[in-house]
């Protein structure tokens, strides 16, 4: 059943493909890159043993198209693929294209994916295996679905049936929503992951997000990493994530560890995966399973002090699962996103004109940033994970705040400053978890008045040109025939006291 | 020299009104501050205002000042460039496209009237769905795009003129 | 016995500024750097709270000056002083003087420092504590110097006996060197620790260096966090450091320890201290206590999951020593220093021009560098330390050797290239580790031919314009008066062939 | 063109031959090899080179390139510059400091004749000592500095002349 792998083709981009080509190469695997136009001088494409173009920037014909990566495959004599997260991850047809090439798939297999991965499957699966699930509807019909609301009573949660990450998710509120927000979540969903099915599902009031990261060989074994906290989400999506979930008790893991394990078993669950579930005071509801790795895996590797990219490898040439080592301390990751706080969440794009990455003890970052890096509105917005590890959860805490406040990227509008604040917080150290976090605590957030102050000088000083390169954006734009080189700063006569000193 | 901070109207009134050395007193709206500035090998600096230390960068784009203070990051913009877009009496005379992306659906048409607030244009970027809504009430002049087109950073998506309803800023408010 | 502490200076620079104030920050305490004219624009005085000049460039008149630095302190309301290691940290006057102005040295106390810091004085404590040393003597008159050199026979080894770190230590292989090689030693000890006294003990033939991390509280509790093996070193100073020391028996280990432990007992040691021993064979030797942190403590950290730091700090304020937690897995560090191993380890200067920081699981970086830091010749060279964890030895190497491979530094001539080939070399994954390796196996070393090929090509692109900003020393010189701006590369015509088709 | 490794006497004799988009052939000494270049967002690039691919940078500073190859850092010098320094036929004319510190002794006076690898200057720099020895046999013309003096990088610190005893390298060995 061993079959040892030579070269696994990464079928990603981003952050996830860089991380997943380093422990590749650890592993001792020859890497490639797969890359959409957009993504020509991206990391993971200089990271890898291999570049392959697969289409244009629109990811379904690049990073969506299995027939391109497939060929890509092939022509390069990749023996072995991994699907990173989001993308073509969780689709089954992608696992099955993959074994019809003998390519093995770094995942579980099609059937077990076709079965988990979707939502409404993956519950049918739960109840049968006596584990506890929040009532719901495939939303296929608008009268069924509109019975099922007048049953549960608003609010209502609309999700993918296939996805994931919390694309196409929308809360309903009240009966004369329900119909557009179908709509709008189809489309999203189509979009995303190629699969349209909408699952609507009862709203509760302040749970918690508690998943188990889970471990399967192709030799039946099937093991639990611990738990994390994923519930400070912002539309839906989280952005910070933990290890181990503060307060939870003995009980209640123990309990939700053996919900995850009895689902697994009944799936013959292989490779990496994720269960999801809410907990609402003493009752916990299976909410579904990433057939998949997650994009806060780190919290699990800092607190076991494993390689679940590598442990993803082993599983997928036949190797059997070692016994996980005992966890040991607290770990935090949060997710920076190209995305603006203050304007609701909206997204951002540019060139990165300079990034501080913070260093030292027990802190982790996971990026293809660097300076000069573009980001496309082409794909998610995630620039990086800054996870932090301490002995106890206020040691990592401070950590975290820590090396936020050593971080600056300039050039693309992100959420550093936010996450920042979130994380120093009273309601988050604390560890006042739920669903509800950043509409409770974090709802009209904006930078502090002793910053904008501070910013408003350091533009008087970047404006006299004391401070900061000369970016490639401005001074390498060739102008239009008759214009002039003027600056519109050069009209802010206060400012060039400052430049005519240098 | 007056400046709008991005995806802020209200205009800052800022003037640099001594310096010595690193030292520098700026006058913000009413108020006065004494700031200094220590340059970093990085290319930043600190900059120490009533006994706190901020870590700063900065750099120059050709219609903007991008500026990080910590983890915060900032774009400034020259303030002409904002009363351009006040020129009509609106709060904006157009809907500008805040990012890169592909129009998914357009709510109105030339010549309707919209309330501050009214949803107008979604466009998808980067998986999410942006709803882009009038800022205040106005009169639809003309609709630039159409649905599935794809559209740049700063497109004008839709022109607007002031709705004969509406009673209309004068002024833009001023950060204090 | 209890002493909250409030706010800390560090007393020195570089690297280990940087990730003191990053532990003193977490640890809950306002920061404060000092800073001789060198280092106005360095990274630790724009990460502290509060950053105070203290002299020139020159070592002597700043950072081993006691009376600027307790004054500085005295200033700001310091009421704690971290020294890192080198400059003023193992004397006992600077320690005596902290006291004296009512500010906590946090290190051991100054009678400790004095009896244990000095190689002579600690050795007698060993003695008497029935642990076995190497033959020494005190090199303070040349006869019995000679006389002693006759009864053990050469090769000798010098050393400053109030030092540390292979500063000012010399290989003596015969009785004609000895007396210029006491000269030069004497000399380098007197300029680095302001103590020329010299030390001469016999030359082991393939000792391994190992060394314990020892704490020890103010109530007198004392605990060991295992053991490093040092033996990598150039010119005596340690390059590649890990935890544990590959192949070392249980038993051995032990026996190491339990002398260790009893060293500190008898020293009435407190705070931060590492024993340095020789093994060799089925025999080991107590060398000397390094009575501070040691450069090399990250791997420590990484296996115990603390921070000796923070350890540190919570020991000078009085607190408990924490019983230390189970070592998890293994770590390897390197120290990238500013120097040409090709050239015998000549030092270089220069100014950062591009640097990449290698990220993800299990790797951390500790450096005061960024693009732009300038390396000047008034300080050690140490640009960073580049530790990788992994669950065991072979993981940790293969991060390591990954990570080094993402690293890249332009602008300051490094040893980057070499710590990777040394790092990636079978002697050193067979752990054929000696203080001689380095002699034994990468002596004349040079850059790979494949590699300088593509040097070669890449100055071609270079010169034709086509990679690298215009980096600030070049453009923005004066230029003296009546000298064309031309560039030598301008005769370069065959490569304005890259440049035309721009 | 010709160049030289900071450091190392030896020419480097190199040349593009021919180029099509980033594929380029370059002929180095007698051997000729193919290099495609993908530039990267950093600044940076990829070199494959016979099916590897090699992570590197550049840089130009006023009187060389800078490079990395992975964590390699090789700087090279137009091969004028060595050029000038072989000008009297020695292997190097004159002492040079390689980097800023202090010269701690010197060991020669002006007139005396010293062998190839005979110490000449000990500078002390980053807590280091380092000595410079001779290339080649040679006379002591002129002794430029004296002990406790501060020198800059490049520095000449001793003049040499041809040693009537030695035999004189007519050119320097290239790399092939």
């Amino acid at each position: 059943m061993e079959r040892p792998l030579t070269k696994l083709l990464v079928a990603n981009r981003g952050e996830i493909a860089l991380r997943i080509i380093r422990s590749a190469r650890l592993f001792g695997l020859k890497t490639v890159a797969v890359y959409s136009a957009a993504d020509a001088k991206s990391a993971h494409v200089g990271a890898a043993d291999e570049a392959i173009a697969i289409g244009p920037a629109q990811p379904a014909k690049s990073y969506l198209d299995i027939a391109a990566i497939i060929a890509a495959a092939k022509h390069c004599g990749a023996d072995a693929i991994h699907p990173g997260y989001g993308f073509l991850s969780e689709r089954p047809e992608f696992a099955q294209a993959a074994a019809d090439a003998q390519i093995v798939f770094v995942g579980p297999r099609p059937e077990v994916m076709a079965a988990l991965g979707d939502k409404v499957a993956a519950r049918r699966i739960a109840v049968a295996a006596g584990v506890p699930v929040v009532p719901g509807i495939e939303a296929a019909e608008i009268s069924a679905t509109r019975e099922f609301a007048a049953l549960v009573g608003y609010p209502l949660v609309v999700k993918a049936a296939a996805g994931g990450g919390g694309r196409g998710m929308r809360v309903v509120a009240q009966a004369a929503q329900l119909e557009s927000a179908l709509g709008a979540a189809a489309r999203e969903a189509a979009a995303a992951f190629g699969d349209g099915r909408i699952f609507v599902e009862k709203y509760l009031a302040h749970p918690r997000h508690i998943e188990i990261q889970l471990l399967g060989d192709n030799h039946g074994a099937v093991a639990a990493l611990g738990e994390r906290d994923c519930s400070i989400q912002r539309r839906h999506q989280k952005i910070i994530e933990e290890s181990p979930a503060p307060g939870l008790s003995g009980a209640m893991r123990a309990k939700i560890i053996d919900a995850a394990l009895k689902l697994a078993r009944a799936a013959h669950y292989t490779n990496a995966g994720t269960a999801e579930f809410l907990v609402e005071g003493d009752n916990f509801y299976f909410l579904e399973v990433n057939a998949r790795l997650q994009v806060e895996h780190p919290v699990t590797e800092m607190r076991f002090g494993c390689d679940l990219v590598c442990e993803q490898l082993r599983i997928a040439s036949g190797g059997k699962l070692a016994e996980p080592a005992a966890p040991r301390g607290a770990a935090i990751e949060c997710r920076i996103n190209a995305e603006d706080p203050e304007h609701d969440f909206r997204p951002a794009t540019g060139t990165v004109l300079h990034l501080s990455v913070p260093g030292g003890p027990g802190v982790r970052f996971d990026s293809h940033l660097a300076r000069g890096a573009e980001v496309t509105p082409w794909y998610d917005g995630l620039l990086g994970k800054l996870v932090c590890y301490g002995a106890n959860r206020e040691e990592a805490r401070g950590r975290l705040v820590n090396a936020l406040d050593e971080f600056a990227l300039l050039g693309v509008t992100n959420n550093a400053a936010y996450l920042r604040d979130i994380v120093a917080s009273e309601q988050f150290r604390d560890a006042k978890l739920s669903t509800h976090f950043i509409d409770s605590f974090f709802s009209g957030w904006e930078i502090g008045k002793p910053e904008i102050d501070a910013a408003i000088v350091a533009a008087a000083i970047t404006a006299g040109g004391a401070m900061g390169d000369i970016p490639s954006d401005g001074a390498a734009l060739p102008l239009p025939a008759g214009a002039e080189r003027r600056s519109p700063w050069d009209s802010l006569k206060n400012f060039e006291l400052w430049g005519s000193r240098r | 020299m007056k400046l709008t901070r991005a995806g802020d109207l209200r205009e800052i009134d800022a003037e640099v009104i001594s310096r010595d050395g690193g030292t520098m007193r700026v006058r913000i709206g009413d108020r006065q501050l004494t700031a200094e500035f220590t340059p970093n090998a990085d290319g930043g600096g600190v900059l120490a205002i009533d006994g706190r230390r901020y870590r700063v960068f900065g750099a120059r784009r050709k219609d903007s000042i991008l500026v990080s203070v910590g983890p915060a990051s900032l774009e400034f913009k020259p303030a002409e460039a904002a009363s351009r877009r006040r020129a009509h009496g609106l709060a904006a005379p157009e809907v500008i496209a805040p990012m890169p992306g592909k129009v998914l659906m357009v709510m109105v048409r030339d010549g309707d009237l919209v309330e501050a607030g009214q949803p107008l244009v979604v466009i998808e970027a980067m998986k999410m769905e942006t709803t882009l809504a009038a800022e205040s009430a106005a009169m639809v002049k003309h609709v630039r795009v159409e649905e599935g087109q794809m559209v740049d950073h700063g497109a004008v998506l839709i022109e607007l003129s002031p709705s004969p309803a509406s009673s209309v800023r004068e002024s833009a408010p001023r950060v204090e």
